[in-house]
């Protein structure tokens, strides 16, 4: 969470504060539970109204950021998001609206980057498992070319919204490289299998492409190497589960030391024992370390700087370790009550746990990190 | 005084010898007790749907019964109540005889351990011949009414409150983390019959039944979607003075051994356990299942991890064992099992953490039943077990205290009355 | 208050502006100072032999005074004491200019800060003529005897006792963990001057040569080799109330501003600090090294705790920046400059635990000198970083009380005579 | 350390710790430092009168255990060796000897077990190290016949006592097996190179055999089938270092213990401040847990049972990784007195650092239990 952000940040991250406070409250959010979308399309079209889905795109297609730095301006929300476990395609519609910005956006492209825009539609992305090396990749998704036509055969898993998106964004291998496309989720031979998650709100699926036939211009960018794209994409997605993530450290910790100044125990607000005392300092060391490598990874994602790779791992590392035992010792401190379904503590335990998971685990990201430094010194050497 | 009545009558008559005890218990149990593994059993421990839990309390009752008609229940209830005024050596025979045999679980804890055990050791007896017959026949189960939502680890601080009305009590308040009490007949409660003298000091004992109007169950769904734990909110509860056990405003007294009942558990004489089931395993080798299922047994870093799992499984059985060892041998006091707890404690965090991180991305979505989705669930849930049955904190206190002889934390609740002493400012949760 | 004076001093000339100050520092620093990597300098801190590092004394001696005489030397003190009499933005411009270059390390800390700072604040105008021109002259370097064997955290615990006598006083008592007592000049030194008031009411600041025969400066062997810190024994030592500063038993006056300068560190416009050195770094590249130097670099274990060692290297970085940040914009108090020393702290010692789980069998015996060579030693000597400059113990005490507020740990040595305040049994360490 | 020693055990550990009380206090542990050796040998000669060095072996050989239980009356003698950071070649001259006991001990062999038993002479034991599987092992000696006679080439590293010992064991490979023999130190061809250590008084060596020609008495056991001895000889030297481990982690613990009460900050002893307590308390747990898994892994090595190379995995694994962070946790809660040479404390912590890293790291063994549960559950599906 930045710590001067300009008026308009501000103003623009309150917004979506008390529209968040008022249309997401935690029974809101117990009751998504059982909904089959886990969100509403017309709090997503008006949450489109208030920006959530443009920041990442170009004004020459229709978007446009608060501050100029839109990566930066999009983890504001991200932050509200986690801060109130709130329903929503964030990540991937705006992975997918700002890849087709940058790639796509001519004929139906542009048309479906305006569904994106607008809230109308939302997008999957289908995004390949993390390579060994910050440029590569692992996908079970393979294009065959049949004349102009490309066909795509494979699964990937997991894919968030996969089965509420109108859009799916794929990446498969076509031959030695990667080749992007947009795929309507309505086309012939897609088959997706719901799974269960631990959030309360998200959806994700196993999206299987038999024999998916799609025309050339389908493709996003340009066939066969879309692996930096793909790197781009991914350093967009971790900025917003980050900061996602932090959100929910965030409310989870100001929760309990609320918590332990109210609850007495023999006589003595908990916060009067030391050995919790000496934890809630371990905490707070761990959510400003959260708060201070979440921004300098997003700030370095929003320029594409060199080592925006090496802080996106460490970040997206380092939240979904000390983030979980974070909120966990809440739970601990909490005592019964944090276990149970009623209270809300674990709606940002279940945001992180998820957040942590997808997009790269802590252990994914912690060997890409070696990988980055073996390159390092490698060239020193 | 009663309960010691109940001993010498035992000891005027002839013990059954534990061999013709054991040849009279298997030959029961081979003839009606279903062979029934330890993973089975587990399963009844986490029955999802209500239906079949209640058929599971039903089909308890009969066993019990059957026990009972066998002369076989309440091994060391005198016989004036219903049980067989034998030994705890009798009761260790016949754990032993039950392993791998269908047996009536559920009803041994809390209603034989601690509830039966107190109406023993503190009723009057009226009381006894009143509620330890049904208890043994299957007929009653019992709660505890003890936890409340503003007390955490301090029970001695109920807000629950009751006050004399002739020769009657009316209760008001609320009690938690009851198991199935939704299913149960009878609560044993612990109540405030005086705000004017420190918290000890104004407590009582009450037993009242559970379906009443004037007693509201809630059932409290846990993250693992577990329901078995209840709330109960009291409102006017009328109880006779009839119905109340020890003394008014000693209700401490009988708590102490409350506790320590409790803390018994299996190891309690008054109830009969297979021996060598141990109850909430870690569970290690599913650290293992999920390596296989997501392909990664030759992850060097997946490999240390599973063998991190098993490890601690093996230290927490051994260090039980050592721990109690250490204290029948009298070189560690009994406040030591506190070490015990803690290190289970923290080692089923770190396996239930192992088994997430092994997951990988199947932790976040998967699809079907199997290891990974118990490993999702069970991080999700990770400090359930940290939590009930005394925390961490707790034990770490208790060791620190009690076992070092550290010096104890300030309490601001002594030698004040108790409507003066400093109070959680929500009583929620 | 003569601090303020020589404020003033400075406001009445015409301040050099910094473009012309920059031009001016950098063409003495090209034409005088060598150029020196970071690695070297590290190097300097962890001299090995005494020969050399006498001779690396001596020779940042002679580099303060060239400084000294080209006028860059004490740019934030007053000019009337051989100072620049220029602010803290010019100190900024040649911290900037000496990146890269050879400079006089060591007697920034603790001659400059915070002896010589504390000095320009409470000393005597006679005090600051006779005191600081020789130090920014490089002639008398000084020391901070301050914490105590007894003392621990508690350094306001002095036991170190100064008695009047006329017009001088009496010091007797120990010091310790002063950096390279054996080759400084003068000792700043809090004592205690009165038992029979509360802890912070009887102290007393006092200025005395180290050199002297009753000072006796025994040198302590640490962990990893090093002999950098000393203990000082005083016995019978005379100093002339002339040398003392701040007034009789209002020591902890001075104390706080002296914790507060010593807690700037390189930060303070009273030291001199190339731009970007940090000092005592993570280096978690060492982790990769020692990785490399074992041939693990494709084992997935090992790639996760170079990862891991990377990561909180990167981390403890950013989080000392949003830190001071957010002190800066005053979203939190300067206090909260302890939840940095706290995750540094932590980190270091987990990426020096990382680096030996690294080294494997390497690390009980090796050959050489080499990245292993230093993960085995590190490892031994690992919380040192977690005790020096303040335990983490104390830095949590900080974040909890400071930051978040809550109830401040109960101490017995308020307004209670510090005679009568219990202390340790063994005054040992 | 037994909780319910017999009156004999008992009396033959308090011999050794008085032994060990009155000749190797800290100041001549700090002494030692400097010593070539690291150990005395007459103070050897004198252990080895104690019964230090006969315990593993046959009573037909001149040895004897105490309570029939020898590798159990052993751990008495290591935990006492622990708890007073001993000098002197415990482990590898018991290995040692317990083989030549079990497999040799005709002949030359006898000669070399009598002066082993004696005092007079010390044995290193090169051991291989520990392979994916409890029965597989790698080592990098390798064995060629020459008619009669076996010549060895390769190095092994580290061994301890290499430089003092007068007999070296050596594990080498044979085709596709594992031969053992007994190599006089002093046999040409033989270089030993000195490596450095934390421990104060145990000495390191990198043996290098090249082209060390030794005759066919010189084999220990079958040619060729060694493994099995091999896993024998480390489930002893596991069972000596975790014994040795806990008993300075007990010396670690109890001084720190001690310096709680007797340590005064802000008026109240360090053992008043609760965050403080709770660490003691989780420390209690591990130590109490080293006790508990060191002896009964120690049972079962003893009798050699099926669980026993487990049980000592988890154990060295265990006692290496939570005794290290307690006895670190000790030097923190003695603060900067704790990282001093003069202090005894890091004697504890130098023993177990070493115990910790030979005969198979943490996590050497981590894996080696999850080699166990594999192949116990191959067989279970």
């Amino acid at each position: 969470m930045l710590i001067n952000p300009t008026e308009e940040q501000e103003f623009f991250r309150a917004t979506t504060e008390r529209f968040l406070v008022e249309h997401a409250p935690p029974d809101a959010l117990r009751r998504l539970r059982d909904d089959a979308d886990g969100f509403d399309r017309d709090y997503w079209r008006r949450g489109a109204e208030l920006g959530w889905t443009s920041l990442l795109v170009d004004e020459a297609h229709g978007g446009g950021s608060i501050s100029g730095a839109g990566l930066v301006d999009l983890s504001l929300v991200a932050y509200e998001f986690g801060h109130h476990a709130a329903p929503g395609p964030l990540t991937a519609t705006n992975v997918v609206a700002s890849a087709l910005s940058d790639r796509g956006s001519d004929g139906e492209q542009a048309e479906v980057l305006a569904g994106l825009l607008s809230g109308e539609a939302i997008a999957a992305w289908c995004a390949p498992e993390l390579g060994a090396r910050p440029d590569t990749w692992r996908t079970a998704v393979e294009i065959e070319r049949a004349g102009d036509a490309l066909v795509l055969r494979g699964t990937v898993r997991p894919v968030e919204h996969a089965g509420q998106a109108e859009h799916l964004l794929v990446t498969a291998r076509e031959g030695a490289g990667l080749t992007q496309v947009l795929v309507p989720a309505g086309a012939s031979g897609i088959a997706v299998e719901t799974l269960e998650t631990v959030d309360l709100t998200r959806r994700f699926g196993a999206v299987t492409f038999d024999g998916v036939r799609v025309g050339a211009d389908a493709v996003v960018g340009v066939p066969g190497e879309a692996s930096s794209d793909v790197g781009r994409q991914l350093r967009r997605a971790v900025t917003m589960l980050n900061a996602e993530a932090v959100g929910a450290m965030q409310a989870a910790f100001d929760m309990t030391v609320e918590w332990s100044f109210d609850r007495y125990s023999f006589g003595r607000p908990l916060a009067s024992y030391q050995a919790l005392k000496h934890r809630f300092a371990d905490m707070m060391s761990w959510l400003q370390a959260g708060h201070a490598i979440s921004d300098s990874a997003c700030a370095a994602a929003q320029d594409d700087e060199p080592n925006a790779d090496e802080l996106g791992s460490a970040a997206k590392a380092f939240i979904g370790r000390y983030g979980g035992e974070l909120i966990q010792d809440c739970v601990q401190l909490h005592g019964g009550i944090g276990v149970t379904f009623d209270h809300d503590l674990h709606l940002y335990l279940r945001r992180l746990t998820v957040n942590r998971s997808v997009a790269g685990t802590p252990r994914e990201h912690l060997r890409r990190i070696a990988g980055i430094v073996e390159a390092r010194e490698g060239e020193a050497a | 005084m009663s309960a010691l009545r109940a001993e010498e009558e035992t000891e005027t008559e002839e013990i059954e010898d534990l061999e013709s005890f054991r040849r009279r218990a298997r030959a029961f149990i081979t003839a009606n007790l279903a062979p029934k593994t330890i993973d089975e059993m587990r399963q009844d421990y986490s029955v999802g749907d209500e239906e079949a839990e209640l058929a599971e309390i039903a089909h308890e009752r009969d066993l019990q019964r059957m026990i009972y008609d066998a002369g076989l229940a309440g091994i060391c209830f005198p016989r004036a109540y219903g049980g067989q005024g034998l030994t705890p050596a009798h009761q260790m025979v016949l754990n032993e005889e039950i392993v791998g045999r269908d047996f009536p679980w559920r009803i041994q804890v809390p209603t034989f351990v601690p509830c039966a055990a107190i109406i023993l050791e503190f009723g009057t007896e009226e009381q006894k011949q009143r509620y330890l017959p049904p208890i043994l026949r299957g007929e009653e189960l019992w709660m505890q009414f003890l936890s409340e939502p503003s007390g955490g680890s301090d029970v001695a601080a109920a807000l629950t409150t009751a006050v004399r009305d002739g020769d009657q009590w009316v209760l008001n308040g609320s009690k938690i983390w009851t198991t199935g009490a939704w299913w149960s007949d009878w609560g044993l409660c612990l109540a405030r019959t005086n705000w004017d003298v420190p918290k000890h000091r104004g407590l009582t004992v009450f037993m009242l039944p559970i379906h009443q109007p004037n007693v509201e169950v809630h059932r409290i769904e846990m993250l693992n979607g577990s329901r078995e734990f209840c709330q109960e909110f009291l409102t006017d509860v009328v109880v006779p003075d009839s119905d109340r056990i020890g003394e008014v405003d000693d209700g401490w007294t009988v708590g102490t051994r409350w506790m320590f009942h409790e803390r018994m558990l299996f190891n309690s004489p008054y109830a009969s356990h297979p021996v060598g089931v141990t109850h909430g395993s870690m569970d290690a080798t599913s650290v293992f299942k999920v390596a296989r299922e997501a392909g990664l047994l030759e992850d060097t870093a997946t490999q240390e991890m599973v063998g991190e799992a098993r490890m601690l499984e093996l230290i927490s059985d051994a260090v039980g064992k050592r721990i109690n060892e250490s204290i029948s041998a009298g070189k560690l006091s009994d406040q030591a099992a506190a070490i015990v707890r803690l290190f289970k404690g923290s080692s089923q965090e770190r396996i239930r953490t192992l088994g997430f991180e092994v997951a990988g991305s199947a932790g976040a979505a998967w699809s079907g039943e199997g290891p990974t989705t118990r490993a999702a669930i069970n991080y999700l849930i990770r400090q359930g077990g940290s939590i009930g049955g005394g925390t961490l904190e707790m034990a770490r206190n208790v060791v620190a205290e009690r076992v070092l002889g550290m010096p104890r934390e300030r309490r601001l609740d002594k030698d004040v009355p108790f409507r003066d002493v400093p109070r959680s400012r929500s009583s929620s949760g």
